[in-house]
């Protein structure tokens, strides 16, 4: 049995438990204490972020799946962000594809109907292997985002050696919703029937625990997850046909049934029984299906009289609908199958792993700067991959479905999208590897205030962020040293320029095969509200000016 | 014109067409594909989209379905039918028009505004209209064939155009025959195209503020 | 039971970017004077349950015709089966 | 001169959503019993000046792994040939 758990964290779940876990209990300890849904590592920085402000209807706070932020007219906007990084390094076609679904999942799972996706790519170059990293991820994206009809409107491609074996792929996705029908992730009253749509498989087994870990190279085949966007396309159109239904929804991600059931019950106790669930391969052990990560599956938390009508919008398009079990007021979550007892652990012991500080030892830098002519620094910025022309990536995206993108791909320096109300948000993710690597701090400030300018180019003013922090392995000084820095500064710009964060997403364990971290890539991406009209993205003639003071940087 | 917008598992421009269709007061709505009947309908347009994913091939298995029956039934009886993008797919893979259409030359999704001539101006979807269209592709399989290229240029109701209308080779998204971008039966009354009229309705969202799909949508509106 | 397998490939005559593109970038380079022509297609596997070998692959031209599971204006098939126990290949 | 087929397919266990619906919406109504698992792939035939079989199967074989045709995380690969006089499948 591979488990991510430490030997003082195993201890810590005997004594609590006062006895020895069975081999799928310390599976489901194992998911749900992982680095991937615990942010055990990442939790004591991540809560001083300014997560409230103006307009905040739902963030970190709330510990929800995704944030939301008011949008007018009753409407509000859910935005989240989220990488595939390690699927896609052994896969980038499936591995870039399941990402997006992931986050729309993300999205509809608050109940709002995602209307943009962005895509930000980062692989080490243009040669052999960096191509076929790159033309598999767009082309994984292009396919998941293009079969779903959710336009891709923007996005950043980027090229930097730190990403030869780990290449970065961060996806994020906003969506509309009525701020009185957003859909919550916990349920409060017990007897509430739980409902899981969707076939499970074998697989992504282990997938939660892959992505708390290195990778190895190895067989990593049970990690791997074949993306099915026809599959995706049903379940988004049929879960927003019965969010009324619903009491509490939520997509089953990493740790599967494990987390999404635990996470749900929030505290209350949940009964399943495991041979209700809709196999799509013969003779899964109760394990399997406890932890299986099989994409394109939900799970509800719907009243009795309301399951008949929840699983016909199913059934109309031959997908499974299944009562797995129920909402409990026992604070315990137990599995079963066909009577006898699986899993039967405290909720509170899942949902409360020990949140560590690592050591932090900040990298000597070294402070000279390197004499360049004015020749040599044009020639290499200007023949940079980073600065070429884009349009063979985007131009595989279908990034004018919806009939709502006013300012598409190539156009400007962030997308314009037209909401159901008439007002205009516009959108943007920005990281900076280059700057992170010699300064976080610094870095974590300015990808927030680029993300900001981006937005002004197109005349909007920030609203909201979610920000993605990419580092190597937390429990090296200097890492963990960049991943505190570059969340301070975030921080710092995030209540400067009053634009909360609403949400996000940590990965750690980026390193190249010889164990090297990748420069450190905090993301930042950013909605704003266009204030009057947009700004066109080109004029025919004008002047140019340039604003602010120009330094020697 | 009652007016059904047929939607499988997978379409996803429903909504869009519908929202064009208002537009020119077509009395539309989203129809789903198990429970179409083709009775109560003078026009069906059949929207863009992956139907059931677009697996094996681009609307085969759409093709495959009772609702494509009906829109047959239609077709017969001279009713308009419109196939958008990924309905001109189906309506080629039920045989109900000529011709196949496969992966573009270039191998991969391609999303691009594209000026169209139109070449026949004798269905009730083209009479009468401006000769260059400006709308966007986006697709991966519009690679319109038919062996015998004569009779595509006679089925052609709009081919890939240089905006002055010029039908030459360079100008062609995805290397169909005789730069096709939509045909249509020999009455007139299907047409199957792979450009989207319903994203060229909306001046705010054309590179020029122009709404040429409109003009293709118009005959909805009657 | 038999494994039939249907191979989809375009008619002569009818381009084929994909095996042109496999034979100019793969092939080329390296190859050229060893490798001919190139030529890509679909492969779909049936696991049939059928009496002979003639009733199963009868079985799957029928189904491939009937569902139109290729297009006869630009499409040839092929049509191969051999006798299975389990089912895997 | 062999013929020689790569059939590039899902490994066994790892999912194949297009053979699963083809069979879910195309074949089940009307032919399940009879039709069991279907799955779907890729097909790629090349044409190969080789002294024997053996040598034109392990060239192509090269060739797919050097070439990335398939990820071997995810893909198994069917190599099979024929001699043929003239290439015609
Ligand atoms: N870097 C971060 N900054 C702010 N919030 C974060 C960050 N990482 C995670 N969060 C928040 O933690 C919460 C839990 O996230 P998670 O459980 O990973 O969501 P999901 O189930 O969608 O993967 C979310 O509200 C998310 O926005």
């Amino acid at each position: 049995m591979m488990l991510t758990l430490s030997s003082k964290e195993m201890e810590l779940v005997r004594s609590t438990l006062d006895r020895e876990p069975n081999e799928a209990e310390w599976k489901v300890v194992d998911a749900l204490w992982s680095e991937h849904c615990s942010y055990k590592s990442s939790k004591t920085f991540l809560r001083s972020l300014p997560t409230t402000g103006q307009g905040v209807i739902m963030s970190v706070e709330d510990w929800q799946d995704a944030g939301a932020v008011d949008v007018g007219d009753g409407w509000a906007l859910v935005l989240k962000v989220e990488s595939h990084n390690h699927p896609s390094a052994v896969d980038p076609y499936n591995g870039a594809a399941t990402g997006v679904g992931g986050i729309l999942r993300d999205i509809i799972s608050k109940g709002a109907r995602p209307i943009a996706l962005l895509d930000m790519i980062r692989v080490g170059g243009l040669d052999a292997k960096g191509k076929w990293l790159l033309k598999n991820i767009i082309a994984g994206i292009a396919s998941y985002g293009n079969s779903v009809g959710v336009p891709v409107v923007g996005g950043e491609l980027s090229f930097d050696p730190t990403y030869t074996d780990n290449p970065l792929v961060d996806v994020a996705c906003v969506g509309v919703v009525k701020a009185s029908e957003i859909v919550p992730s916990v349920v409060r009253t017990p007897g509430l029937k739980l409902v899981l749509v969707g076939f499970t498989g074998l697989d992504g087994i282990g997938g939660a625990s892959f992505a708390s870990r290195k990778l190895s190279g190895m067989d990593e085949i049970g990690a791997v997850q074949i993306a099915d966007p026809f599959a995706g396309k049903i379940l988004i159109d049929a879960t927003l046909e019965v969010r009324g239904k619903v009491e509490a929804m939520k997509d089953l991600g990493g740790g599967g049934l494990a987390v999404a059931v635990t996470e749900m019950a929030n505290g209350l106790g949940a009964r399943v029984q495991l041979e209700r669930v809709p196999l799509r391969v013969k003779g899964m052990s109760p394990e399997e299906i406890i932890i299986s990560e099989t994409q394109e599956r939900m799970l509800f938390a719907v009243k009795s009289e309301n399951v008949q009508e929840v699983c016909r919008a199913f059934e109309d398009y031959n997908y499974p609908c299944e009562v797995i079990g129920e909402i409990v007021s026992e604070p315990r979550i137990t599995f079963t199958y066909e009577g006898k007892v699986v899993v039967d652990l405290p909720s509170q012991l899942l949902l409360s792993p020990p949140l560590f500080v690592w050591p932090m030892n900040r990298k000597v830098r070294t402070e000279e700067v390197k004499e360049v002519s004015v020749r040599e620094a044009l020639s290499t910025i200007l023949l940079h991959p980073d600065l070429g022309n884009k349009e063979w990536a985007y131009s595989q995206f279908d990034y004018e479905v919806g009939v709502s993108t006013l300012v598409k791909p190539g156009q400007a320096d962030s997308a314009v999208i037209e909401l159901p109300n008439g007002r205009q948000i516009a959108v943007k993710g920005d990281a900076n590897q280059d700057l992170c690597e010699v300064d976080a701090y610094e870095c974590g400030k300015a990808i927030v205030a680029e993300a900001f300018r981006n937005l002004a180019s197109v005349g909007a003013r920030g609203i909201a962020a979610v920000d993605h922090l990419q580092f190597g392995d937390p429990r090296k000084p200097e890492v963990y040293q960049d991943f505190v820095d570059s969340i301070r500064g975030i921080s710092e710009a995030a209540k400067f320029f009053s634009v909360p964060i609403v949400g996000g997403k940590v990965s750690f364990h980026n390193e190249d095969k010889n164990g090297n971290p990748i420069k450190p890539t905090p993301l930042i991406v950013m909605a704003g509200l266009v204030e009057g009209k947009y700004l066109k993205p080109r004029v025919e003639e004008g002047w140019l000016v340039l604003l602010g003071i120009t330094r020697n940087e | 014109m009652r007016t059904a917008v047929l939607k499988f598992p997978g379409t996803t421009c429903e909504e869009d067409v519908v929202k064009a269709l208002r537009l020119v007061k077509a009395e539309a709505e989203v129809v789903k594909f198990n429970s179409f009947d083709p009775d109560r309908y003078q026009g069906v347009v059949i929207p863009g989209g992956f139907s059931f994913g677009d697996y094996l091939r681009a609307g085969t298995i759409a093709a495959n379905s009772e609702a494509m029956k009906g829109v047959r039934e239609m077709a017969d009886q001279g009713k308009l039918v419109l196939g958008i993008c990924n309905g001109f797919q189906i309506l080629v893979e039920s045989g109900i028009l000529k011709g196949a259409l496969l992966p573009n030359l270039k191998l991969r999704f391609i999303t691009k505004w594209t000026y169209v001539r139109v070449s026949r101006k004798d269905t009730p979807f083209t009479r009468g209209i401006k000769d260059v269209l400006l709308m966007p592709i986006a697709h991966a399989e519009g690679r319109y064939y038919l062996e015998d290229e004569e009779e595509a240029r006679e089925l052609a109701v709009f081919q890939y155009s240089n905006p002055s209308g010029l039908v030459v080779e360079e100008v062609n998204p995805n290397g169909s025959v005789q730069n096709v971008a939509g045909i249509a039966n020999q009455a007139g009354n299907v047409i199957g195209l792979m450009p989207h009229p319903e994203r060229a309705s909306f001046s705010k969202l054309t590179p020029d503020g122009s709404t040429d799909g409109l003009e293709i949508l118009r005959v909805f509106g009657k | 039971m038999y494994a039939v397998e249907l191979i989809i490939v375009n008619k002569d005559g009818v381009r084929d970017p994909e095996g042109e593109t496999i034979k100019r970038f793969v092939i080329e380079e390296q190859y050229s004077g060893i490798i001919g022509e190139v030529k890509a297609g679909k492969y779909v596997r049936f696991l049939v349950e059928a009496k002979s070998k003639d009733e199963a692959e009868s079985l799957v031209k029928r189904i491939a015709e009937e569902k139109r599971l290729f297009n006869p204006i630009v499409h040839k098939i092929i049509v191969r089966s051999e006798r299975v126990e389990d089912g895997s290949p």
